[in-house]
């Protein structure tokens, strides 16, 4: 399942975003609805309470920073790049230290992207 | 040849050191190893003690110039690792990395005459002789002469001799 | 090659601020309230200075707008010990929030003083921080910030250029204080594109630099008020 | 002759006494360890709240930090520098000055060093201007004055360190070889098995030498980067061609005065004045007025240049500081970095160690003064007049120059308790130049050691 | 490392355990329900119409993730060309401000007092207020609105007319109504303001108006004055502002005159007689109509000199280049219409348009109708009736703050039957509220602004750009729940206002086509031809009071003015606008006295000490900023300051310079004069307001050089 059938952003703009609870729903009326995290969120959805995720790749706020999701994937780079390989995972982890600023440079070098600061902090 | 003794001797002051190796020196084949003492030798006794002349100098030099070039790596390589333009200075601007590497020097010619010291004073040490320490500490001259066996009664009478 | 530049015509400025406030609605730039005001730490990036000639009644009042002036040989640059500001191959002047250790050098280095300091991390009341523009980092305490040119609307034009397979043309990108400008006080654009309207403006024989004589090369290019001439004004 | 030698040696340790409790230093050590926490508890406030809490602002992004930075520094030119002009002069009477001026400079750059960190907006950001590797592949900026700062004052305080360790091994064999028990193998520890062979104070003594040589241009280069700290910039009253000799003059000067400061306390305090004596007191008496004619020769044609020249930026600032509303500071610092030691100081009497102690306390004063009103000033007074700012340091900045000064009297304090102050062995050595300069005398002497019977054997073993 | 670490290890060593570490930063992001409009992250910009005055000026706002991040104008609008002012960029602190209220509120305290309110659902809040309407009798019941909407003010004209009630009160720019009287003179009968169109002029002689500074259209004016002094234009044109305090226009304007306030229409007159005599008629003068309106001998330039303080070679110059250009154009009003013979003033002003065939020409004046004909009066007329009990409603208007002391509103309101309140904040009028019904922000609602002096009659429409944050609604929507409980339905069949608001339109603008509305609405903008001002053959003599009102001696003029940031006091919970330095004296979070520097020397007052300021009415104290542009003998003090309540950011800043004025009016209409009110003044000691670069102090007195040897250079 692509990651973009839900995070829809991510191909036009700076962030991929969350799709609304009603897109969850509605899938998972039909797959395993009877998992009780399913269960949890169609209750919510139900009761109209939306849901507060937990952001596992955050960047810290110091660290001024601004990443512009479109930009890579136009660029042909994997959501696993950074993300890992998010289906396979039960609970999302971070797989790469966002950061470790480092990691980005030496990315951005291979691929020959600018590495001047302002391409990233401002 | 006969054979011949360490003979270590305490003198009071300077001018009966002064004594101890005149007479010493009439003795043939007699030689000062060395004298101790709480203070700096007198310049007249200093130069009739045999040393080394101290390498403390090209131990500064070597540091100096090591330092330099150090400091001066770390200033022009570093600014060529990431060439960032501010204020249109050239990238390895020559005057502060003449200033980095001046303060380069300094430092490695500080550390290298310390480490001069210690290894020209082969310090530290662990060779400890408590009764010899303590005659220098009560401000006694302790001379060491190699004389040959049979001198050595007689000079032991000049100044009182340390056993060991 | 690029040299972002900005000319104004202070012969049109009325002092009226709208681009001040422009600027920090853009630029999530924090107010930091009276008593920090009074200790002289307001956070402006853009100021409209008001020169006072002459003694009553004969007094004449110029205005001028004054932000950084993005130096060709920036004095603020090389005093920086960590790289937290430098220039950009597109003639910026660059500051890196999160480089900064806060030593503050480059602010006294700044002859033109528009280089402020976070004395404290800011605050936005609930609901005002649903106003900050996503796309500009807020600052934490203790570091510098000053006029970026508004560097998220550049690199925001050129990556909506690219994505079309074009050039940024002029006039594609405007800074928040040229775009909230009612008289077209603030014409930007790149300086080394001789058709670009500020190149042709900066080429004006009213055109000056601030502090000219310090020989900083800035990119912003005033232009000088002209008199009102009768002879070629009344027929 | 040797017991007499040794009469006045043990005198001298018995007046350093460091085998024994003094209340006197305790209570010192104790008082400025408490005023030395102000210190640090004004740091910790400015840490959790944000440097805001200082009274610095816009424009004067600069202020009592800055100022006592380059003041402790300054300073710290009070020994390593003295004592290695001393030394390389061979000045006889420098002998039992050494020490307590290194010590000076050892402590006044420790607690200057830290002024730069506490003074940055994110201190807990300082590795940045390290030069160690890491991931970003950043390196700090070699072109700014504060890097070269930075390598200055690390060469400076790690050569001062050495320049004061060398010489206080031998002594520290004196120690072991004179107390017994814990003491005994503390001083052996720090003796490194000194044994006072001729070959090893002949090393030593060159060691000195070179060390000396080397730090005299150390220091001199250490002042005038942090001079060049301001020099580098466009700020008016800033960008002179003379701060650099100027700030090493005022250096010196702060330093003598505070190094005769600590002389007057210890010479009364630990009774030392046989040797800390009025003669030494003349002589670096005689320094310090050299050092006053300096300063105020700086200190004329850095404001004479200005005031002819008249260029507007840079006349504004020199006139907030002649009739402005820095004129009281300024005047101040006037009369007692210069009037008042010009006074007294040419005078025999004057040169006495309370006179000289009190010049010098307000010598302190106006050389801190100096720097406030070389930074303070002309950071108000920016080229354009629009951002004209005014200063006044904020209680967090007054609590941390106080903690301060409590911190060095501190380490001050517990040096004296556990090191002597007063170089015991190069005082010895002084006094037997004194007697060799008798030489004849030691010749008459010679015969009578004929008749010296010796002590029976083995009676000292 | 981070802070926390390094405090640790400092805390270490400095032993403080009250170091706190610092919170861990986590973030989340909060999933919405259903999908919301726009991609995640990517801005839309969508139009609106900005509230904050009654310009009308077209904006564009951007929107991030449902959010407002940014205004700007819309680039072609017909108001604001892409501009906005101050006050407009600052529209989202009025749409995020922390201190909005946020659902209805009811009393059940004492009048006057923030406390206590209690919420209320919106059908309870209604049907309150609906019932205190309907138990007021119609001659007691007032309705005051701060006329930011001609579409919402013409609901309420309904309403009001329905009830057999007077017609709403509109609370307007300071001048407007003394503007409209004297426009009445000359194009007989009617309620127009005088529009111009400055952009087309070549010579612009301001005598009163700070059109700069505020007015009817502040950011039009300036875009106009960028044309008129456009390199582009091939010929720079020249602006001459006649004003007696230094206002930003003055200071933007290449010769400014700097009159004895009260004698604008003494110099209106000379310069209209220097223009008879000096034969600089043109082609289409109407001396004849100037005449009739003034029969008697225009003063001399030297007898005007005299009275205007203006130097008289000045005045026959002025008259000389207004002859001579092309295109020359007199404003009148402004502050000239705040003096007591300000009808005078500003008509003489006015008149000169007459004999520079003025009227109804490129660059001239024209008229602007009042917007969607429906009738109103002005809030003076309410003041000055007898007010016993009553009832109030007030929309978006705080005439308690912006209305002098002398015109009694605070007893007025307390002494009420009941007042019902429709705004956003808790202002002064909303602490003598019973009910208050809160009203969306301007980008939230449904924007139809009908422009007022402007030549040609423009609407500015906008959908609602953002979505409610709270529990708000339009006041439009109000009103028309308001006739549905007074079953008023007749008067008011419509159930949303924009269809009312479609309607009113239609019946105004549209060809028949209806394509007009729905044009203007994704265009954000209708403009239609201008307006003819169509002068009589005959006009009466002017018949009202002229001579200046002058105060007595040893006595200093006060001078009240709207600043850029402040407005009458509505920008003054607006923290942007709050820090925003005041552009002539850079103070900042509070209101000042502008005082000469010759009054300042005589009382050693130095920029920033506290003075006092008393008049007949009353006083205030505020800092005083010395400024070589005031005229000696006036203290100019802006409005907006010295609000008890009006959100965290307004509250306790600055005093109400209201406070000095009573209930003196501008002769012939009931307008406030809030020029020439008699003060005296004294320094009460040093202050400590937060003034830009404050090393700035006693006229930008800076010491350089030799000079200030003897001086003694304090800055």
């Amino acid at each position: 399942m692509p990651c973009n059938r839900c995070h829809t952003g991510v191909e036009r703009g700076p962030v991929a975003g969350l799709p609304p609870v009603s897109l969850c729903v509605r899938c998972h009326k039909r797959f395993i609805p009877e998992h009780p995290e399913i269960v949890k969120l169609v209750e919510m959805y139900e009761s109209g309470e939306p849901i507060r995720w937990r952001k596992i790749n955050a960047m810290p706020p110091a660290a001024a920073v601004q990443f512009h999701h479109a930009a890579h994937i136009k660029a042909a780079v994997a959501c696993e790049t950074c993300h890992g390989d998010v289906s396979n995972m039960t609970l999302a982890v971070r797989v790469v230290n966002t950061a470790d600023m480092g990691w980005c440079v030496d990315c951005h070098v291979e691929n020959e992207a600018s590495i001047d600061c302002l391409t990233c902090h401002h | 040849m006969s054979e011949r003794t360490a003979l270590t001797l305490a003198c009071t002051d300077d001018v009966h050191l002064a004594e101890v190796l005149d007479r010493a020196q009439l003795v043939d084949g007699s030689r000062v190893r060395d004298v101790r003492s709480s203070s700096p030798l007198a310049p007249s006794l200093a130069e009739r003690v045999p040393t080394r002349i101290p390498r403390v100098p090209i131990f500064a030099i070597l540091g100096g110039g090591l330092g330099g070039l150090a400091a001066d790596l770390i200033a022009s390589l570093t600014a060529q690792a990431d060439p960032m333009i501010t204020g249109h200075m050239p990238i390895v601007a020559a005057p502060p990395v003449g200033i980095i590497t001046y303060e380069g020097i300094a430092l490695g010619a500080v550390l290298a005459t310390t480490l001069g010291v210690l290894i020209e004073c082969r310090l530290p040490s662990s060779r400890r002789n408590s009764e010899v320490a303590s005659r220098v500490a009560r401000g006694e001259l302790v001379v060491t002469l190699d004389v040959p066996a049979n001198a050595a009664d007689e000079l032991s009478r000049l100044a009182e001799p340390i056993t060991r | 090659m690029t040299r972002w530049g900005m000319v104004v015509d202070t012969d049109r400025c009325t002092g009226c601020e709208a681009c001040v406030v422009a600027c920090a609605e853009e630029n999530n730039v924090q107010t930091v309230g009276e008593e920090e005001a009074k200790k002289g730490r307001a956070m402006h990036w853009l100021r409209i200075e008001r020169a006072v000639e002459g003694t009553f009644p004969e007094v004449s009042v110029k205005f001028r707008p004054v932000m950084c002036q993005q130096c060709g040989e920036a004095p603020c640059e090389p005093v920086c010990p960590v790289y937290a500001t430098y220039h950009t191959d597109e003639g910026l002047n660059a500051m890196v929030y999160s480089r900064c250790v806060g030593t503050r050098f480059c602010a006294n280095n700044c002859p033109y003083t528009v280089r402020t300091f976070n004395w404290f991390d800011p605050e936005f009341p609930e609901p005002l921080d649903r106003q900050l523009n996503p796309d500009v980092s807020v600052r934490v305490d203790g570091v510098m910030e000053k006029c970026t040119f508004c560097v998220q609307r550049i690199k925001e034009g050129q990556r909506t250029a690219k994505g079309e397979d074009r050039d940024v043309e002029d006039g594609d990108i405007q800074p928040a204080c040229a775009s909230a400008c009612a008289a077209q006080v603030f014409t930007f654009g790149d300086l080394e594109d001789p058709e670009s309207k500020a190149a042709k403006l900066s080429k004006s024989p009213r055109a000056r630099h601030l502090l000219a004589d310090l020989g900083t090369l800035p990119g912003v290019i005033y232009l000088e008020d002209q008199e009102w001439n009768p002879g070629t004004d009344v027929s | 002759m040797t017991n007499d030698l040794q009469e006045r040696e043990n005198r001298l340790v018995g007046r350093l006494s460091l085998d024994r409790f003094r209340p006197g230093l305790v209570v010192g050590a104790g008082l400025t360890g408490l005023v030395a926490l102000v210190f640090f508890y004004a740091w910790g406030i400015q840490l959790r709240d944000g440097i805001g809490v200082a009274g610095i602002n816009r424009p004067v992004f600069w202020g009592v930090y800055i100022t006592t930075f380059v003041f402790w520094i300054g300073i710290s030119h009070a020994g390593t520098l003295i004592s290695a002009i001393l030394r390389v002069t061979g000045a006889e009477w420098r002998r039992p000055v050494t020490r307590c001026a290194e010590a000076i400079t050892l402590f006044a750059l420790s607690v200057g060093g830290l002024f730069p960190i506490l003074h940055m907006g994110r201190a807990w950001k300082v590795y940045f201007m390290l030069p160690i590797p890491n991931s970003r592949g950043l390196w700090p900026n070699f072109r700014s004055p504060l890097m070269w700062d930075a390598a200055a004052i690390t060469a400076y305080i790690v050569g001062s360190f050495l320049y004061l360790s060398l010489p206080l091994i031998p002594d520290m064999a004196i120690l072991r070889d004179r107390s017994k028990g814990w003491r005994r193998r503390v001083f052996g520890l720090f003796a490194l098995g000194w044994q006072g062979s001729a070959q090893q104070w002949r090393s030593l003594e060159s060691g000195i030498k070179v060390m000396a040589v080397v730090i005299i241009p150390l220091a001199v280069s250490v002042h005038t980067i942090v001079s060049w700290d301001f020099a580098m910039t466009q700020v008016p009253m800033w960008t002179s061609t003379i701060f650099g000799p100027y700030f090493v003059v005022g250096a010196i000067y702060s330093g003598i005065a505070m190094l005769m400061i600590a002389m007057a306390l210890l010479r009364w305090g630990m009774d030392l004045g046989d040797y800390l004596s009025d003669k030494v007191f003349n002589n670096l008496g005689l320094l310090f007025c050299a050092m006053t004619l300096a300063w105020g020769y700086f200190t004329f044609a850095e404001h004479l240049t200005v005031w002819y020249a008249n260029e507007v930026a840079e006349a504004r600032v020199l006139w907030s500081r002649f009739t402005g509303k820095w004129a009281g500071p300024f005047w101040t610092m006037v009369i007692v970095n210069f009037v008042i030691p010009i006074c007294v100081l040419p005078f025999r009497w004057g040169r006495k160690p309370l006179p000289t102690a009190l010049v010098s306390l307000g010598v302190l004063v106006g050389m801190w003064l100096e720097r406030f009103l070389i930074i303070v000033p002309s950071l108000e007074l920016p080229r354009l007049a629009y951002t004209l700012g005014d200063y006044t340091p904020s209680s967090i900045e007054l609590m941390v120059l106080i903690g301060s000064v409590g911190l060095f009297a501190f380490f001050y304090f517990a040096f004296t308790m556990n090191v002597p102050i007063i170089s015991v062995w190069e005082v010895r050595e002084g006094w037997e130049h004194e007697n060799s300069h008798s030489g004849a005398a030691a010749a008459a002497a010679a015969p009578q050691t004929d008749a010296r019977t010796p002590e029976p054997a083995g009676g000292g073993s | 490392m981070k802070r926390r670490t390094f405090l640790k290890t400092s805390a270490l060593a400095a032993g403080a355990s009250l170091l706190q570490s610092c919170a861990e930063d986590e973030q989340y992001l909060v999933q919405p329900l259903e999908r919301q409009p726009g991609r995640p992250g990517v801005s839309r910009w969508l139009n609106s119409v900005c509230g904050q005055c009654q310009a009308g000026c077209g904006t564009r706002i951007r929107i991030v993730d449902g959010d407002a991040r940014k205004i700007e104008g819309q680039p072609d609008h017909p108001i604001n060309h892409g501009g906005l002012c101050a006050l407009g960029q600052a529209g989202l602190q009025d749409h995020y401000n922390p201190d909005r209220v946020r659902t209805p509120l009811t009393r059940s305290g004492s009048r006057g007092s923030a406390g206590p309110l209690e919420e209320l659902a919106w059908h309870d809040g209604l049907a309150q207020a609906a019932r205190a309407i309907a138990a007021a009798s119609p001659e007691s019941l007032y309705v005051v609105s701060g006329g930011r909407s001609a579409y919402v003010d013409a609901l309420l004209a309904r309403l009001t007319q329905a009830l057999g009630a007077a017609p709403p009160a509109i609370g307007q720019v300071p001048g407007a109504e003394t503007e409209r009287a004297a426009l009445a003179r000359i194009l007989g009968p009617g309620r127009a303001l005088p529009a111009y169109d400055i952009a087309a002029a070549d010579y612009v002689l301001s005598i009163g108006p700070a059109f700069l500074d505020r007015g009817h259209q502040p950011v039009q004016g300036t875009w106009a004055m960028a044309q008129v002094r456009s390199a582009t234009a091939g010929r720079r044109g020249k602006l001459v502002q006649a004003e007696a305090r230094m206002s930003q226009t003055a200071a933007f304007a290449d010769e400014w005159l700097p009159i004895r306030p009260g004698t604008e229409g003494v110099l209106a007159r000379a310069i209209a007689g220097a223009l008879a005599e000096g034969g600089l008629l043109r082609e289409g003068s109407q001396a004849a109509l100037y005449s009739q309106l003034f029969p008697a001998a225009a003063p001399s330039i030297e007898e005007a000199a005299a009275t205007c303080d203006v130097p008289a070679p000045t005045i026959a110059r002025l008259a000389a280049e207004l002859g001579r250009a092309d295109r020359p154009l007199v404003l009148a009003g402004g502050s000239a219409a705040l003096t007591r013979n300000g009808e005078f003033s500003t008509l003489a002003a006015l008149a000169i348009n007459l004999l520079l065939a003025g009227f109804d020409r490129e660059g001239g004046v024209s008229v602007s109708e009042p917007a969607a004909g429906y009738d109103f009066r002005d809030l003076g007329e309410i003041e000055a009736g007898a007010r016993s009990g009553g009832t109030y409603v007030v929309v978006e208007a705080d005439p308690v703050h912006t209305r002098p002391e002398g015109r009694g509103w605070r007893e007025a309101l307390s002494a009420a039957e009941s007042v019902i309140v429709l705004g956003s904040f808790i202002d002064e009028t909303a602490l003598y509220a019973d009910v208050l019904l809160p009203l969306h922000s301007d980008i939230e609602r449904f924007g139809a602004v009908e422009a007022s002096g402007i030549a040609r009659p423009t609407v500015s429409l906008a959908r609602s750009a953002v979505a409610p944050l709270y529990d708000t609604r339009h006041p439009g929507e109000i009103v028309l729940a308001l006739g549905a409980a007074l079953d008023q339905r007749d008067a008011l069949p419509w159930d949303s206002f924009d269809a009312a608001a479609q309607a009113a339109f239609d019946a105004r603008y549209d060809d028949g086509t209806g394509g007009a509305w729905s044009q203007a609405l994704d265009g954000g903008a209708f403009q239609a031809e201008r307006a003819e001002a169509v002068l009589p053959e005959k006009l009466a003599a002017f018949d009202g009071p002229e001579p200046p009102a002058s105060t007595a001696d040893g006595e200093l003029t006060l001078v009240l003015f709207e600043s850029a940031k402040y407005g009458d006091g509505r920008g003054a919970n607006k923290p942007w606008l709050q820090e925003l330095p005041d552009t002539m004296t850079t103070f900042m979070w509070s209101s000042w006295a502008e005082i000469s520097v010759a009054d300042s020397q005589t009382q050693g007052i130095r920029t920033g000490d506290l003075v006092e300021i008393r008049s007949a009415q009353g006083k205030i104290t505020v800092p005083a900023a010395v400024r070589p542009g005031a005229r000696p003998g006036t203290v100019a003090v802006p409005l907006g300051g010295g609000y008890t309540d009006y959100g965290r950011y307004a509250a306790e800043r600055g005093e109400n310079p209201l406070a000095l004025v009573g209930a003196e009016t501008v002769a012939g209409t009931t307008a406030a004069a809030l020029v020439g009110t008699g003060v005296s003044l004294r320094r009460v000691g040093p202050g400590d307001p937060a003034i830009y670069g404050r090393g700035l102090r006693d006229a930008e007195q800076i010491p350089t050089g030799w000079a200030s040897m003897a001086k003694g250079g304090d800055h």
